[in-house]
């Protein structure tokens, strides 16, 4: 069964192909069931690939499909390879995206380009399990772009509205400044290893650097460059917001839970050369820490239901980001599952309120909607105290726990990282319920006009199932020290050295944790449905620091007026190509000469003569004086 | 024979056809077709029998020797390696293109316009094929003239002004050629005493630094105008605008394509050690057009203006393989020529397939017509997406390669050259946005792709994506061709070294002479 | 009998050349042209008769004889042409026959 | 005199009696097509004859002329250039009211004046041949009395040539005074026995310069060109533009190399410069001409410029290489003018480019041999006009000339704009109002004949050169 791993991006390829290719002849039945069938094929082949591959206990398993291109010293394949990492990965892809799938199916019934929609979406669930699945850096690289495309298709999806091509335009573009320095960083490492493959790299580099090497910290940061692209981090952020123009089952799929996460699936496949450039790794958890703070503060402004949830998945990254900078990779690769079941679950539902608000995306014009969409409400909740980390039942709250405890105690943490998670926290669980109390408490502001189905509600109940009970596989050393997840993952993924006696604080850390986040539901209930009052006088107070988070804090003004307005206005004023006018001062030039030598053929013969008598006289002092 | 046969069949069918026409013009199309089909049959005979046993040392696969001026020790002599293979087979591939396009666009003048067709076919052919140095400038000047007709009686409306600057640069570059031909013909003849243009006697031509750096200009400024390089670039904006769909097709996918193979088959050769030391200077242009070109692409308005910048832009890339003298970035470049061949080629297309049917370039008054058309916005998708280099698809693994080798050359060109992917993505985006996405502003109620034309552009689709998936094929038979080329710099350090060993040997030997 | 000198000779001949094609520069009219002309062409022929007479030889005169032979066969198609002129033109300023210019 | 100085002659006394025969036979009877087959034929017996005999019998006829390959093959040239002058004129005159008869009375005696000029080694028959060709000329340039044009140019091309004559005169009776020799042999004697030249010789060459220069049309002695092309009829214009300017180059050659020229820097920088000057002036003037006469014109003085720079280069290639494009040259401006006479009619020549304007969709065959021709004067592969500029450029580089080569490339980019300037206007879609009347198709079938030969011997020698080169290379040995 495991000999079919390679089956798995390819049924979703050919599904991509088959509805590309004759979709708009399908009827929408047997185009969702070709476009969620080869996804739910491929999850229940990932189940039983993924079965016999724990149950053999090897550590690794590789598929060769083909050579794909081999020049000088530069050989990839077209390999797969399947580790406990890309397990992880290709099972919350597949069955993720396969949940996802059941849920548009009903999400876009009505829309004209369902096929099409479809088609986009399985050559990104083929793009994405190519991505986690490649075994060299150069496939992995086709992934990682193809995914790009997707994303780009996808958020243009409603092609006919300006803002969504132009947001599609913003994260392909601002995703590929990253790539740029990703694809810098392959050539380094070909440069070094000769090779791009990845288990080479990997094997060869602690051989090759000792810990803290310049080209190994330079290669870090230049992946890092890429993983901030895709995952959204500071300072390529800012696309991410406005890829919410996609349809919801898009931005639960791509803009939540897998694409955005291949940041981290690149870091954390590529560890060992991150352990091996500290200084990279430092970097890695500052611009965790310091994204998830900006998002965090951003989410609290918004009044789009899905920009606040765009902005909780940028900070949620940051979190892992954070993870992974302090070493806790494990922790990080939960965190990810963790996040994509609820996230995925958060924008399913909010899409299930979205469709039946008539596509109203502000939260202040709904409201009022915990008992006309019950499932919907509670499942939302669920997600909600997921993502807030509410204590105890929640998936969310044991691994965000553990990254805050090892921000604090682990070897690479300091007080920095564990008061920027910390402060995360809070305002995580602030904007959170602030969402679920103005969506669905109060008075309702608008009419529902569609009562969602089975194929949105199932998906919408097992999702929240996961969020609930996800997190019980990885249980903290002060409730239960189970840590299923984790062995899973080490042989792979190094654990954190803890700092020298420190285990006996895990316990505060863990209430101080609790009761942060308790609070800051408790502080959203005051501010929002206790005396709602307050929070707008809050608002008017603040209201330029309001504005400049809701702004995301002016990036995009930033990076508008230091690269794209110079790069369009250069663009512009050269139209007409300015060395074009060289060329065409050189044929005035030859008129102007042609004009003044026609004026000396006058017709006149007597010129003419004139003519000849100054050649004759030119000939005559060049012989008789010149001498050459 | 194979080599002379497929240039006289196109000649020969180029006037067959020319004549045809005023018969039947229908019949003239079936006949240039076939034309092209058989000699495009040829190559793949020629690459099926031979190419997939080609090993490194025998890398010369078809020879053709036939005196022609003996007085100047001219020879009409063809070769064929693996590199004149993969060009003879773009050449027919999209020669076949060519007529197909052609077949509803030209009603005016039918015969005329397939002859010229034909000729221009044959010179790239020639081109391609020829090891006799005035042989190869002979060929170059024959498929220019063709080629200014092509543009100057079908083009659009500023065809006149776009056919003479195509020309006087291409002329004018291709003249001091001729000087460095001619000069280097001469001095070969003076140290050898056998005077010859052939290729081969040429390539063991002593050269003192200086004059190989004069001779090595005369061939580079003719290469790099049709290439074309930044700042020589300016006729080709306006040769592709102007030029009917099949012109722009030969020119951006074969005849910027000459330029790149005369860079590979002559320059660096003949002059290994010029070509390194200008080799940052060559590079450094690369980059230039690179970004040049993108951002140039970003501000037109015009579609086939734009997709003619991204060609500057792309052969920049070109430029910057050629000149890190390593195979990796040799084979990239070999790699972008034929897919930059393909996907340009399919982006005119598709802009003259618009043009059919709405009777503009202008893509601001474009938009929205996915909807109308989600065939032709597909296809256009692939090959917009090949522009900006996206894996899986031909251009990436040409980029990618041609970078990666780049690197070893010189890094922080490499790095501004990558960071014009960005700006390729903008471009590209924007032909998208502007065409396909977006509000139908004017209400185009056009029709999709007919027969014909998917017909066209599927055989492109597939090329690009097979290039991308499996290239290894291509990759091998240009093997042979580029490990030598880019062992030139070698070939240099060796030639150096056992200079200056006889030069130390000679004083060592008269020292010790002196001695007693 | 004084021989003088050949330098002399030449001399002689060069100024009337010189008068000769300086008239031919300012004068308007085409016959006083053609006439400054055939000044020119006796100055040459002068020089001959010189130059002959320095090698004692007879080409110098055979010489002059051809110009003058040739002079006559000049002025002859000159006149007829300047007669057409003055006929199409009426005039014999030569500055008005200038239809061809450019 | 003796038996074999007569015989060697025969090829000038055939030219001399058949001007004589057409003039009885004009007393007799008037009849173009007897004149025209006369001419004819006495034009092709004087080539075979050569070709037959006296390439035989090469010997110097003492003390004027000198029977050698060269000449013999300059008379050929001249001879055949007639010939083709002859073929096109007939529909030309034929169509024309003026008496037509004396003019190929006219026409072989400025062949036979050129024909002398080429193989004289003499400043007699040097001046006796040029003389014969002149005067032919005058005659010949205002042939068609009742234009207004062709006696304006008739009474210019008089003036300045007598003028210029008169400078090249004053030359010889210098040179002759200082020398004491008319030989060109012998003041090449005197010359390397006198180590240094007296000013007086620098003087006498220079002043001969004026005189070669206007013959040859080049810069500054350019300016009666366009006048004269233009207000010709168009088969003397292409008389003029090969016989007359290619006589004087062959006369150049042979007298330079007799002196051997090459070694006085002051007239290879003389030279030099006149190369140049006619190379730029010439292409630029023509940049904007809309009289395609005219715009031959300005060619011819750039395309000179381009000969006096294979000139210039010397040796044995330059020489090969100045025949050779003089060949080119000439097949290449007949067959130019022979079209513009093909589509001239009555009241005026084809000169305007307005005239050619979509001429290939009323024409075809025509706009394809006038697009061949222009082709080839610009230099485009596969045409004669390219090999010979190759030729010219390899004589350059291989005497090291580089500032010479690089303005002839500059320049035939600059020339190559009027080129196709006036190809593009033959392409293009509209068609010009103007339809020449069309006579008898006979009368056409001479005149198609001949330029389909000349377009055929353009193709030959652009594609397979090797025979005009060792015949070329023969005849300088």
């Amino acid at each position: 069964m495991i000999k079919l791993l390679w089956l798995i991006p390819t049924l979703p390829f050919l599904s991509a192909l088959i509805l590309i290719l004759v979709g708009s002849r399908l009827s929408w039945r047997v185009a969702a069931r070709i476009g969620a069938g080869s996804i739910g094929l491929a999850a229940l082949l990932t189940i039983l690939v993924g079965y016999e591959f724990l149950s053999s206990g090897k550590d690794a398993y590789l598929h060769v499909a083909w050579n794909w291109f081999q020049a000088g010293d530069l050989s990839t394949t077209f390999a797969f390879y399947l580790d406990s990492l890309s397990m992880v990965f290709i099972f919350v892809i597949t069955f993720v995206g396969f949940l996802i799938h059941i849920y548009s199916i009903e999400f876009m019934q009505e829309d004209e380009g369902f096929s099409r929609f479809f088609a986009y979406l399985n050559l990104f669930v083929c793009s994405m399990l190519i991505l986690v699945l490649a075994d060299n850096l150069v496939l992995l690289y086709l992934g990682w772009e193809g995914v790009g495309l997707c994303s780009y298709l996808l958020i243009g999806f409603w092609y006919s509205e300006e803002k969504n091509g132009y947001a599609a335009r913003k994260a392909f573009i601002i995703t590929r400044v990253g790539d740029t320095a990703m694809a810098i960083g392959l050539f380094m490492l070909f440069t070094v290893f000769h090779t791009l493959n990845i288990q080479d790299i990997l094997t060869q580099a602690p051989l090759v650097w000792t810990t803290g090497a310049s080209m190994a910290v330079l290669i870090a940061f230049l992946l890092l460059g890429g993983a901030v692209g895709k995952s959204a981090q500071l300072p390529l952020q800012t696309w991410l917001p406005d890829a919410m123009a996609g349809p919801s089952p898009v931005s639960a799929l791509i803009h939540a839970a897998t694409m955005v996460t291949a940041g981290v699936y690149l870091i954390t496949r590529m560890h060992i050369v991150y352990e091996l450039a500290p200084l990279a790794q430092l970097w890695v958890g500052i611009i965790g820490a310091v994204t998830l703070l900006i998002a965090g503060f951003s989410a609290l402004t918004q009044f789009d239901l899905k920009r606040v949830l765009a902005y909780s998945t940028i900070s949620q990254i940051g979190y892992m980001f954070l993870a992974m900078g302090v070493g806790a990779w494990s922790a990080a690769v939960f965190h990810f599952m963790i996040h994509a079941f609820f996230k995925a679950l958060l924008f399913l539902a909010a899409g299930a309120v979205i469709m039946a608000l008539h596509h109203e995306h502000d939260m202040f014009r709904m409201g009022g909607l915990k008992n006309k969409l019950p499932t919907i409400y509670w499942t939302f909740l669920i997600g909600a105290a997921s993502l807030a980390a509410l204590p105890f039942i929640t998936a969310g709250f044991y691994s965000k726990d553990q990254i805050l405890w090892l921000a604090w105690a682990g070897e690479k943490g300091n007080l920095w990282f564990f008061l920027a998670a910390l402060t995360g926290a809070v305002v995580t669980a602030v904007y959170t319920f602030r969402m679920v109390f103005i969506t669905f408490f109060g008075e309702a502001k608008t009419k529902i006009s569609h009562v969602p189905g089975m194929r949105i509600t199932i998906p919408l109940v097992i999702l929240a199932a996961l969020s609930l009970l996800g997190g019980f596989i990885e249980l903290p050393h002060t409730l239960g020290h189970l840590t299923l997840f984790s062995d899973y993952l080490s042989p792979l993924l190094p654990s954190v050295t803890l700092k020298e006696g420190i285990e006996s604080t895990e316990w505060a850390i863990q209430l101080v944790t609790a009761a942060l986040a308790l609070g800051g539901v408790y502080f959203a209930y005051i501010l929002y449905v206790k005396q709602p009052k307050l929070s707008d006088e809050i608002k008017s107070s603040t209201f330029e620091l309001h504005q400049f988070w809701f702004r995301g804090w002016d990036f995009d003004a930033l990076y508008n007026l230091v690269f794209v307005r110079p790069f369009v206005y250069l663009s512009r004023i050269n139209k007409n190509d300015v060395i074009d006018q060289f060329y065409t001062g050189l044929v005035q030039i030859t008129e102007y000469f042609n004009t003044a030598f026609v004026k000396t053929q006058s017709g006149i013969l007597r010129w003419y003569v004139m003519g000849i008598v100054v050649g004759a006289i030119l000939i005559m002092t060049i012989s008789l004086f010149v001498q050459p | 024979m194979m080599l002379a046969s497929l240039i006289a069949i196109l000649m020969v069918g180029g006037i067959a056809a020319g004549f045809l026409a005023r018969v039947n013009q229908t019949a003239c199309r079936w006949l240039s077709l076939i034309t092209v089909t058989i000699a495009f049959g040829i190559i793949l005979f020629i690459w099926i029998d031979e190419g997939l046993s080609m090993t490194l040392t025998d890398s010369w696969l078809r020879d053709l020797y036939i005196p022609w001026i003996p007085s100047f020790g001219i020879a009409f002599h063809l070769a064929m390696d693996g590199l004149s293979l993969l060009m003879l087979a773009l050449t027919f591939f999209l020669g076949i293109l060519a007529v197909l396009v052609s077949w509803k666009e030209i009603q005016y003048r039918v015969g005329f316009f397939h002859f010229n067709l034909l000729w221009v076919l044959a010179g790239i052919t020639g081109v391609f094929l020829t090891m006799d140095l005035f042989l190869f400038y002979f060929f170059w000047e024959v498929m220019l003239i063709p080629m200014y007709f092509l543009i100057g009686i079908w083009g659009h409306e500023n065809k006149q002004y776009a056919a003479y600057k195509f020309f006087i640069f291409t002329q004018a570059s291709g003249l001091l050629m001729l000087l460095a031909i001619l000069a280097l013909y001469f001095i070969h003849g003076e140290q050898t005493g056998i005077y010859s243009f052939d290729y081969f006697a040429l390539l063991n031509t002593t050269l003192t630094p200086d004059t190989a750096r004069w001779l090595m200009c005369g061939f580079l400024i003719a290469f790099v105008v049709k290439l074309p390089v930044v700042p020589l670039h300016t006729w080709l904006p306006d040769a592709h605008t102007e030029a009917p769909t099949a012109g722009s097709v030969l020119l951006a996918g074969l005849l910027l394509k000459t330029g790149a193979y005369g860079l590979i088959r002559f320059v660096l050769p003949i002059f290994p050690e010029a070509a390194a030391s200008i080799a940052p200077i060559a590079m450094l242009l690369g980059v230039v057009g690179i970004i040049y070109g993108a951002v140039q692409a970003y501000s037109q308005t015009d579609f086939k203006r734009l997709v003619a910048y991204t060609s500057v832009s792309h052969m920049g890339f070109i430029m910057l393989g050629v000149f890190a003298f390593n195979e990796l970035a040799m084979q990239g470049v070999v790699m972008q020529m034929i897919t930059h061949g393909i996907s340009t080629g399919a982006l005119f297309i598709i802009a003259g397939v618009l043009y059919e049917r709405i009777h503009t370039r202008d893509i601001l008054r474009m938009g929205g017509m996915w909807k109308k058309v989600p065939f032709m916005g597909t296809v256009a998708m692939v090959f917009v997406m090949a522009s900006l280099g996206l894996p899986g698809l031909g251009n990436f693994i040409a980029e990618f390669m041609t970078l990666i080798g780049a690197w070893q050359a010189n890094k922080l060109l490499t790095i501004i050259a990558t960071a014009g992917l960005v700006f390729a993505t903008a471009y590209s985006l924007r032909i998208m946005q502007k065409v396909f996405l977006g509000k139908n502003i004017e209400g185009h109620g056009i029709t999709d792709l007919s027969l014909r034309e998917k017909f066209i552009l599927v055989p492109l689709c597939i090329a690009i994506i097979w290039l991308g998936l499996f290239p290894q094929q291509v990759i091998n038979t240009a093997k042979p061709t580029v490990a030598n080329g880019s062992h030139a710099k070698n070939h240099a350090a060796i030639h150096n070294r056992t200079r200056t060993d006889n030069v130390q040997y000679t004083s060592a030997f008269d020292t010790e002479r002196r001695k007693p | 009998m004084n021989v003088l000198p050949v330098e002399m000779g030449l001399l002689l001949a060069g100024v009337l050349f010189t008068l000769g094609l300086i008239s031919v520069l300012i004068r308007r009219n085409i016959i006083f042209m053609l006439i400054s002309v055939e000044i020119m062409l006796n100055a040459a022929g002068l020089a001959f008769i010189v130059a002959g007479s320095r090698w004692a030889q007879a080409d110098g005169q055979v010489m002059f004889i051809f110009i003058l032979t040739m002079a006559a066969a000049e002025v002859s198609v000159g006149l007829a042409l300047i007669l057409q002129i003055y006929h199409h033109l009426k005039t014999l300023d030569s500055d008005a026959a200038d239809k061809m210019s450019g | 005199m003796n038996m074999n100085d007569i015989m060697s002659l025969i090829p000038l006394w055939i030219l001399s009696s058949a001007a004589i025969l057409i003039f009885f036979s004009i007393s007799i009877k008037r009849n173009h097509k007897v004149i025209f087959v006369i001419t004819v034929v006495s034009l092709l017996v004087d080539f075979f004859f050569l070709t037959g005999y006296s390439i035989k019998h090469l010997q110097p006829v003492e003390p004027l002329l000198i029977i050698d390959g060269f000449g013999i093959f300059n008379i050929g040239l001249i001879l055949l250039t007639t010939l083709a002058v002859v073929l096109i004129s007939y529909a030309y005159f034929e169509q024309r009211e003026e008496r037509k008869e004396e003019y190929y009375i006219l026409i072989i005696l400025a062949a036979l004046g050129a024909a002398i000029l080429v193989i004289s080694k003499h400043f007699a028959s040097l001046f006796l041949g040029l003389e014969i060709l002149s005067v032919s000329l005058y005659a010949l340039i205002a042939y068609l009395r009742k234009r207004e044009r062709s006696d304006e140019a008739g009474i210019k091309y008089l003036i300045l040539a007598a003028f210029s004559s008169a400078f090249l005169l004053f030359g010889m009776a210098l040179v002759y005074a200082a020398t004491g020799s008319m030989e060109f042999a012998g003041i090449a004697a005197w010359i390397t026995q006198a180590h240094e030249m007296p000013m007086i010789v620098v003087a006498g060459f220079g002043m001969m310069i004026v005189g070669v220069g206007f013959k040859l049309g080049i810069v500054p002695f350019h300016m009666w060109t366009p006048d004269v092309y233009e207000g010709s009829p168009a088969p003397v214009t292409a008389f003029i533009a090969t016989v007359s300017k290619g006589g004087m180059v062959a006369l150049l050659v042979r007298f330079f190399n007799t002196l051997n020229g090459y070694q006085y820097t002051t007239f290879m920088l003389v030279f030099t410069i006149l190369a140049i000057a006619s190379m730029f002036i010439g292409n630029i003037l023509a940049l904007r001409q809309n009289n395609v006469k005219r715009l031959l014109a300005y060619s011819s003085i750039a395309h000179l410029g381009y000969l006096l720079v294979a000139f210039l280069a010397g040796e044995k290639l330059g020489m090969e290489a100045v025949i050779f494009y003089l060949v080119a040259y000439f097949i290449t401006t007949l067959g130019a003018f022979g079209i513009l006479a093909t589509l001239s009619d009555k009241e005026r020549d084809a000169e305007l480019l307005e005239d050619y304007r979509g001429l290939l969709w009323k024409r075809p065959l025509t706009a394809i041999v006038f697009s061949a021709m222009l082709l080839s004067l610009a230099g485009i592969p596969l045409t004669a006009g390219f090999v010979g500029k190759f030729y010219v450029l390899a004589a350059g580089i291989q005497t090291h000339r580089w500032l010479l080569v690089i303005i002839l490339v500059i320049n035939s980019v600059i020339g190559l704009y009027y080129y196709i300037k006036l190809i593009a206007i033959m392409f293009d879609q509209k068609q010009a109002a103007r339809t020449s009347q069309e006579l008898h198709p006979l009368v056409y079938i001479v005149s198609s004949v001949t330029m389909a030969i000349l377009v055929l011997s353009l193709f030959w020698i652009g594609v397979n050169p090797e025979g005009m080169m060792t015949l070329i290379r023969d005849v300088i040995r």
